[in-house]
């Protein structure tokens, strides 16, 4: 569904990105994992259309998306779930929610129900202000934002970070939920080890701007695998 | 860094030599013709009243050029645009003295644009030509004043309020926008009104800022202080953009003229073009010139000016009339002297007479200013002024007012011998009041 | 009626010297004798065969080709007043209006209508036409404003019978500021018959402010100042203290205490004033501000064009009324109406232009958004400048923008009125817009993260471009609006731009209600104090306030407050 | 702090070789007005040095601003204002040196008060007939007026455009103020009329070239005052309060004061431009208060390059000499010159043309390197320069200068 090829990524004179390869299929969830600052935020800015590849490509349902805009891939069916969650503080949660809204048309506008059923606090908010929500709860309100926009291809960055446990396993359940019911392709960046090795199909280890690994969950019991995300 | 060094040093000496070094290739001697220099604001707060005068100077200088030119040569108008800046006033002026090299300079509306360029004027020997009504207090050898003085404008203005024809008014609102010209004007009104016998609970004075837009308060203002069972007349020393609105607050607040008429110094035909005055019919204005004067001069100045500009809806008004009189001087006193140097032209321009546009003669007085003719005026329906009366003669310019004390000793006289921009009849000597 | 028209001022100096002099008597027989005459003359007038009448009508009419100056006018004016023929209302307003005309070849006299470059001619009395004649063929008789007064006194008492009450209210204020003890009779009379009780009012305290000025007795003087003092608004304030200073006794402490009475009153509405002042220049602000909340507020551009935005606005305005003038003057009224959505339009495109052309390069440098604003903005106001020339551009009032009504002693302007409900209503629209619409929701989005906005799907460039151009086109109605109060010159925007930002600052950038309340509470402070401070002084304080006030609170009136803001 | 590196590498020399300029200027140009005959093509006509000393002294505004901008993130557009202040504290000085020459030759009063009816001398002006104590003044006026001001401000932590918008009002209120006649600095008209200075007659060549002098000598000082706040270690605390306040406040620096100290040093500047201009250009008005005046001085500054030390001047004695001579040779249009010209610089030379110079000539490796640095932080994987920093960026009223510095339009 989702492929990246040899895509290399400068900041300058700086690299981020080297020649990375990478697959996402659809009703898979794929997990990106790595240390800090091996790439692996450049690499789904650089997926949803935020960073501009220096070369290589990502083509999406095989079409190439090198040269479109972050809100074309969004209107292609790429919704993002950025580190940080970057909701609108300003706006309430449900209008939060309808801002997933734009790509879709008049007669699909709707929010559609499993977002409140995975994530029953967002209805019980609708009227708040999304920046008074807590860390969990705005991820919550991150993830449904990103589900109105009925998305083929779901890039998640870091969803666990800085979040209680609890959340954590309602977002877990959230995440197979949408690989099993909705047949949604996952692409999940992550830190948090054993949240990886529970919900991936195949995971992806990074390391300076390279993947250096790719292979089914199982294989982060292994110590050569292991020995790229000791810190 | 060898390289950087010199190029940085081009750099900076560019920077700082630019300015003349474009000049001073534009800078070049013309003989053939003789240039003359138009000073005004082409941009700016300003230009809404300036750049007609620019406009009405270019006319003159086709039109006396069409006519042969002056002394067997051409003159060439050069036009600079002060910005409605004053400093730059003064910069421009040394420009088109120093670097043009121009014979007269023409311009100047607002009192400051003139203060700005007087130091200039005199310190270069070279003749301005101010062409607007100004609050007077002032004479100066290089400068010739074509606009009203006061006593030209503002007390016959008053004399007729007062008169059985003018309503008999009793008590005065005097308003004005706060700067010197409303500010001298004022206090000049305020003691010749006192020695008529006006109380001084019967003289309001307000001032409001220059551009001001909000009238509401002023005008209610002024309909209080008309409602004491006096007859109630404002004399309006509103300036520029602040007319517009203030009128259309008069209008709306309903004073008409028949109660409480506006005698305005500053409005002529061209503040009204941007009006509707219907509901002003009455109001009135006093000036040296309207364009409605029925005389064969007017109509041909008139409909030159409609066919230069090409716009048969612009109107002329009184300072258009004052450049038309000061170039006609000017003109007249280079033929007298037969060259344009500023020494003996300045000479020459004292006596030098010519017709007006109201269909008469003004003469340059020894003091620098003109005679002239006072019209009071009513608003019509049509954006033009109705004369309702005008002075049986020529008024002189009076240049030191005779009602505030520290001038009504002072005269000017640029003649040879007394040459004095501020004699003191009292103490007989040239130099102001002094200590006494 | 010949003497109708007296001063009321030199009437109390002649009375009350009778008065003094002891020969009150005589004085009063003479007053009396002359009413009697007039109210014979009055109704000989209306018995008399018409014809016989119109021809001593034409005959005085005739001597206006005769009069020299306005004195001589004046005489002839007063003459025809005198008749009291209800004939002579047409002339006479005819005079007033300047369209009284003397045919140079026969010395006739016309009604002049103009049209073109020749002028119909209609008959004084009839009104039935005469023929034409070129301009150059007929003077006008000139008039001033004395004599309008007179003219206007003259009618006054002429129209007390007219059909249509709105002339017979107008002849009673007349009447009522220019009180004359010979106006008590016809007055009396027409009390006798109004059948309108509004009417009848009006006509009763022109009576008694006449019968001040009579030698009535002191008792009827005491009821009429009763009268008018109940009447309580400024013109019985004017009559009374012209009466407490030319008489003595009772009348005078009556007087006294109605004036002290009224002016108690009228300083309470002096304060309402102040505040309707306050919250009309509020309206003002807001509508110059109201675009820039968008464009500065909102999108966060230190937009310093936003005033060319309202100049071309009111140019637009200029441009719709010119065509109509010249065009299809039938539709003058609703010329601003039709301005609107051009004005919007113009001034839109023109924001869409410059945020496509030269903002969008800009966006996370907003400081030198202000920079390439401020050309734009030189740009623009010497464009105007060039095409439609330095000088003030005409735009009329509408008839229904033109004077005002009262309510109780506050005289409001139908302008300002509504200049105040359309900022309202501007207000309440984009209020609407940005919160109840999908495309105020992207706006919002594309505002406050314009990464995650795109990422969402939302088109940023178009949301930043239409959201310009919706704060430019709102600024371009702020031009329409303001083109009624305001010079149309392209100056115009210079004026506006720094209160535009002290508003907006004020209220708390981004948020629209803050620029609601700053507006009004701006404006409102500014009337309270111009009347003691000066407007100068008066808009230094607030600045001067605006400037503690941010100390204060640094995020302006309504800042952001919350975790929101700094998540 | 990198820009700071970078200056400390190569730009020492440009420093010295603009001091050397000026100084130069400021023997030579006299000189060649002074001795060489008036036919010779060496001869620099009298105008022009009055021209280019009114230059100067903008030049020298601009670099004060360009202190307070440029390297502390403050972007006034009150800077008129102290520029105004000075002058106005120079002219009072001049008004008094009339004595009785005026036209009324009252010795006690200035010729405007004479007409305004003024009895008597009014407190303000007492002392100004010293020139010391006008000197005290061209220095003291502006800088209590900007160190209460900032006092205020920086304490409330107003910041970004609220602050740009108030030092507006500040300038916008003093304008009216000065308007009134009833103040007693002469109202619109100003002071006007100078005679003499220190006794030397303001018109004469001699005291042109003087005056020409001393704004030269006087921007080459400050040229270097500049360059020693900058390159020192409270110049670094700047730029960080610069490019993160709040950060620099959490490291325990006060940067209010920082903050405070840079704006008042800057408005003592403008005072003594200012205070230089008026005997040159001959008249002190309030319009030099106009918001329009200040925003100017931005527009100079930002066209030179902000951030740099020879950026505001060129700016400065560019734009000023485009616009003497566009409106003298294009009167009607230059108006769309100078826009134009604001616009292309904009969105050409964001960084002015120092900035476009520097990156011309192969410095742009350094500068590369800073950019890189802003823009992602040193780590690129770094989540781009955290949230503090973009949200401080985004949020309306939050962005100042403070933000990160090119952020790509979409």
């Amino acid at each position: 569904m989702l492929e990246v090829s040899n895509a290399t990524l400068h900041y300058g004179a700086a690299q981020a990105l080297r020649g990375v390869s990478l697959k996402a299929g659809a009703g898979k969830i794929t997990c990106v994992l790595g240390r800090n600052g091996v790439g692996k935020t450049s690499l789904m800015r650089s997926i949803v259309g935020h960073h501009r590849l220096t070369s290589g490509s990502v083509a999406f349902e095989g079409k190439a998306l090198d040269r479109s805009a972050a809100y074309d891939r969004a209107r292609s069916g790429i919704a993002f779930v950025p580190q940080g969650r970057e909701i609108f503080p300003l706006l309430s949660v449900r209008e939060n929610l309808e801002s997933g809204f734009a790509p879709l048309k008049r007669a699909d506008r709707n929010i559609p129900g499993h977002v409140f059923e995975l994530f029953p606090v967002l209805k019980q908010m609708l009227a708040r202000r999304g920046g008074d929500l807590s860390g969990g709860q705005q991820q919550q309100l991150a993830i449904g934002r990103a589900l109105v926009m009925r998305p083929k291809l779901l890039v998640l960055d870091e969803p666990t970070e800085g979040i209680q446990p609890s959340i954590i396993k309602d977002i877990g359940r959230a995440i197979r939920y949408l690989r099993d019911q909705a047949g949604i392709a996952v692409l999940l960046v992550e830190q948090y080890l054993d949240f990886c090795r529970e919900l991936a199909d195949e995971v992806n280890i990074m390391d300076r701007g390279q993947i250096v690994h790719t292979g089914p969950a199982e294989d982060l019991d292994r110590a050569d695998v292991r020995k790229f995300l000791t810190v | 860094m060898r390289g950087n060094f010199s190029t940085i040093t081009k750099m900076v000496s560019a920077g700082m030599v630019a300015a003349g070094l474009l000049m001073s290739v534009q800078a070049r001697a013309a003989d053939d013709t003789i240039k003359v220099g138009i000073l005004h604001s082409l941009s700016g707060t300003m230009a809404i009243s300036e750049t007609t005068l620019k406009d009405v100077m270019l006319m003159l200088i086709e039109q006396q050029n069409a006519k042969g030119g002056l002394l067997g040569k051409k003159l060439e108008a050069v036009v600079v645009d002060p910005a409605s800046n004053w400093p730059l006033f003064a910069e421009k002026a040394r420009e088109l003295i120093s670097k043009d090299k121009v014979a007269a300079v023409f311009g100047g509306w607002t009192s400051v644009s003139r203060k700005s360029v007087l130091p200039v004027f005199s310190e270069l020997n070279s003749i301005l030509f101010y062409p607007v009504q100004y609050e007077g207090e002032e004479s100066e050898r290089n400068v010739f004043y074509t606009g009203a003085a006061p006593n030209q404008q503002a007390i016959p203005a008053v004399d007729y309020l007062m008169s059985e024809d003018g309503g008999s008014v009793k008590r005065w609102v005097l308003e004005g926008t706060d700067y010197v010209y409303p500010r001298t004007t004022n206090k000049i009104l305020e003691a010749y009104l006192k020695a008529k016998g006006v109380a001084a609970e019967d003289i309001m004075v307000n001032y409001t800022p220059f551009g001001f837009s909000d009238w509401q308060t002023e005008v209610s203002a002024i309909k209080k202080f008309g409602s004491a069972g006096k007859k109630t007349a404002v004399v309006s020393t509103v300036n520029g953009d602040a007319n517009v609105p203030f009128y259309k607050e008069l209008g709306n607040q309903g004073i008409k003229a028949e109660d409480i008429p506006v005698m305005a110094f500053s409005v002529g035909e061209e503040e009204l073009a941007g009006l509707d005055t219907a509901p002003l019919v009455g109001h009135l204005a006093a000036w040296n010139y309207f364009e409605s004067v029925d005389t064969p001069e007017n109509k041909k100045f008139i409909a030159d000016w409609q066919k230069f500009i090409k716009n048969d809806k612009r109107t002329t008004n009184d300072p258009m009339e004052a450049h038309y009189i000061g170039f006609n001087m000017w003109v007249k006193a280079v033929e007298k002297a037969g060259t344009t140097d500023p020494d003996k032209v300045i000479d020459a321009m004292i006596g030098v007479s010519v017709p007006n546009l109201t269909g008469g003669y003004s003469t340059m007085m020894p003091n620098h200013h003109i005679t002239k003719p006072v019209l009071i005026g009513e608003i019509q329906a049509d954006g033009q002024f109705e004369t309702v009366s005008q002075t049986p003669g020529l008024v002189m310019g009076d240049e030191w007012s005779d009602y505030l004390p520290d001038s009504k000793d002072l005269i000017s006289d640029w003649r040879a011998p007394l040459s004095c921009g501020n004699f003191n009849v009292a103490t007989g000597k040239c130099g102001g009041k002094g200590t006494n | 009626m010949a003497k109708t028209a007296k001063r009321p001022g030199e009437f109390l100096l002649q009375s009350a010297r009778t008065q003094n002099s002891n020969s009150s008597g005589i004085a009063e027989r003479m007053i009396l004798l002359r009413a009697l005459g007039l109210m014979l003359l009055f109704l000989l007038a209306n018995l008399l065969p018409a014809n016989a009448a119109e021809a001593d009508l034409r005959a005085i009419i005739a001597k206006f080709a005769a009069a020299a100056n306005f004195s001589a006018t004046e005489t002839v004016v007063r003459e025809l007043a005198a008749t009291g023929d209800p004939l002579v209302e047409r002339p006479l307003a005819a005079l007033a209006e300047g369209d009284l005309y003397v045919r140079k070849a026969d010395s006739l006299v016309f009604v002049g209508r103009e049209g073109g470059d020749s002028v119909e001619l209609l008959d004084p009395l009839s009104g039935e036409k005469s023929g034409e004649a070129a301009k150059g063929d007929i003077t006008k008789i000139k008039v001033n404003n004395t004599l309008r007064r007179v003219i206007r006194d003259a009618l006054g008492t002429l129209t007390l019978r007219a059909k249509d009450p709105a002339v017979r209210i107008a002849a009673a204020a007349t009447m009522f500021k220019t009180p004359d003890a010979a106006n008590i009779e016809p007055l009396d009379a027409a009390i006798a018959a109004e059948t309108d009780a509004n009417v009848k009012a009006l006509f009763e305290q022109a009576r008694a402010a006449s019968v001040l000025v009579s030698d009535r007795p002191e008792a009827d003087k005491l009821a009429a100042i009763s009268l008018i003092g109940a009447r309580g608004d400024r013109d019985a304030l004017s009559l009374l203290t012209s009466v407490e200073a030319n008489s003595q006794g009772a009348v005078k402490d009556a007087a006294t205490a109605a004036s002290g009475n009224i002016n108690s009153t009228l300083a309470f509405w002096d304060a309402g004033q102040n505040i309707w002042y306050g919250i009309s220049l509020g309206s003002v602000l807001l509508l110059a501000a109201i675009g820039l909340a968008i464009t500065f507020g909102v999108m966060g551009v230190i937009n310093m064009a936003h005033g060319e935005m309202v100049m071309l606005g009111a140019y637009t305005t200029f441009v719709v009324q010119e065509v109509i003038r010249n065009s299809f003057p039938g539709l003058f009224d609703w010329s601003l109406v039709i301005a609107l959505p051009l004005a919007f339009l113009v001034a839109a495109l023109v924001g869409l232009a410059i945020e496509r052309g030269v903002i969008r390069f800009l966006y996370g440098r907003p400081l030198e958004t202000l920079l390439a604003t401020w050309g734009v903005s030189l740009i623009l106001q010497q464009a105007v400048r060039t095409i439609f020339g330095p000088t003030n551009q005409e735009v009329g009032n509408p008839s229904w923008m033109s004077g005002s009504f009262d309510v109780g002693q506050l005289a409001i302007t139908w302008n300002r009125l509504w200049i105040l409900v359309f900022s309202l209503c501007v207000f309440a629209l984009l209020l609407y817009v940005m919160k109840r619409t999908p495309w105020g929701l992207q706006m919002r989005a594309v505002t406050a993260n314009r990464r995650m906005a795109a990422s969402m799907g939302i088109k940023t460039p178009w949301v930043d471009a239409l959201t310009f151009a919706l704060g430019s086109g709102i600024a371009g109605i702020a031009g329409v609006a303001l083109s009624q109060i305001d010079n149309v010159s392209p100056n115009l925007g210079r004026g506006y731009i720094i209160d535009s930002f002290m508003v907006v600052v004020f209220g708390g950038v981004g948020n629209l209600w803050g620029t609601l309340v700053g507006a009004f509470s701006l404006g409102i402070v500014n009337k309270f104090l111009e009347p003691y401070a000066g407007a100068v002084l008066g808009k230094i304080v607030v600045l001067v306030l605006i400037i503690l006030f941010i100390q204060k609170r640094p995020r302006g009136l309504f800042a952001l407050k919350g975790r929101a803001v700094e998540a | 702090m990198i820009t700071g590196r970078f200056f400390a590498a190569g730009a020492d020399r440009r420093i010295a070789i603009t001091i050397f300029i000026l100084l130069a200027a400021a023997i030579i140009v006299p000189l060649l007005n002074l001795a060489v005959s008036p036919a010779s093509a060496f001869y620099v006509p009298s105008y022009i040095v009055a021209l280019t000393g009114k230059y100067l002294c903008y030049a020298l505004l601009a670099l004060a601003l360009d202190l307070v901008w440029g390297y502390c993130g403050i972007l006034s557009l009150g800077h008129g204002a102290f520029f105004a202040l000075g002058g106005y504290a120079m002219g009072m000085y001049l008004m008094r040196q009339i004595g009785s020459r005026g036209v009324y030759g009252n010795p006690l009063l200035p010729d405007f008060m004479v007409f305004l009816n003024y009895k008597e001398l009014p407190w303000f002006w007492y002392g100004f007939d010293h020139f010391w104590f006008a000197a005290i003044m061209v220095l003291a006026v502006p800088g209590l007026l900007a160190f209460v001001f900032g006092w205020f401000a920086f304490r409330s932590r107003v910041t970004g455009v609220y602050l740009s918008i108030i030092t507006q009002a500040m300038t916008y209120a003093l304008l009216l103020a000065f308007f009134r006649n009833d103040m007693g600095f002469g109202g619109n008209n100003g002071l006007t009329d100078f005679k003499d200075i220190l006794g030397f007659n303001v018109q004469a060549d001699a005291t042109r070239s003087a005056l020409f002098a001393a704004s030269a000598v006087t921007l080459a000082l400050a040229v270097f005052v500049t360059w020693a706040i900058v390159g020192s270690k409270y110049g670094k605390l700047l730029m960080a309060v610069r490019d993160a306040e709040s950060r620099t406040r959490f490291l325990g620096w006060r940067a209010e004061n920082v903050k405070l100290f840079a704006f008042t040093v800057s408005a003592v500047m403008a005072g003594i431009a200012g205070a230089l201009y008026v005997p040159q250009v001959g008249i002190i008005n309030p319009g030099e208060f106009e918001p329009s005046n200040s925003i100017e001085v931005v527009v100079w500054a930002a066209v030179g390059g902000r951030g740099t030390i020879v950026g505001p001047i060129i700016g400065a004695l560019l734009v000023n000499a485009g616009k003497s001579w566009f409106t003298g040779v294009l009167p009607e249009f230059w108006l769309f010159a100078l826009g134009g010209l604001f616009v292309a610089v904009t969105l050409f030379l964001p960084k002015g043309i120092v900035g476009m110079w520097d990156a011309w000539r192969g410095n742009a490796r350094a500068l590369r390197a800073a950019s890189i640095a802003e823009e992602a932080g040193t780590d690129p994987d770094v989540p781009a320069p955290p949230k503090i920093v973009r949200s401080a960026a985004r949020t309306p009223g939050e962005w100042s200068t403070s933000g990160p510095e090119p952020q790509p339009a979409e």
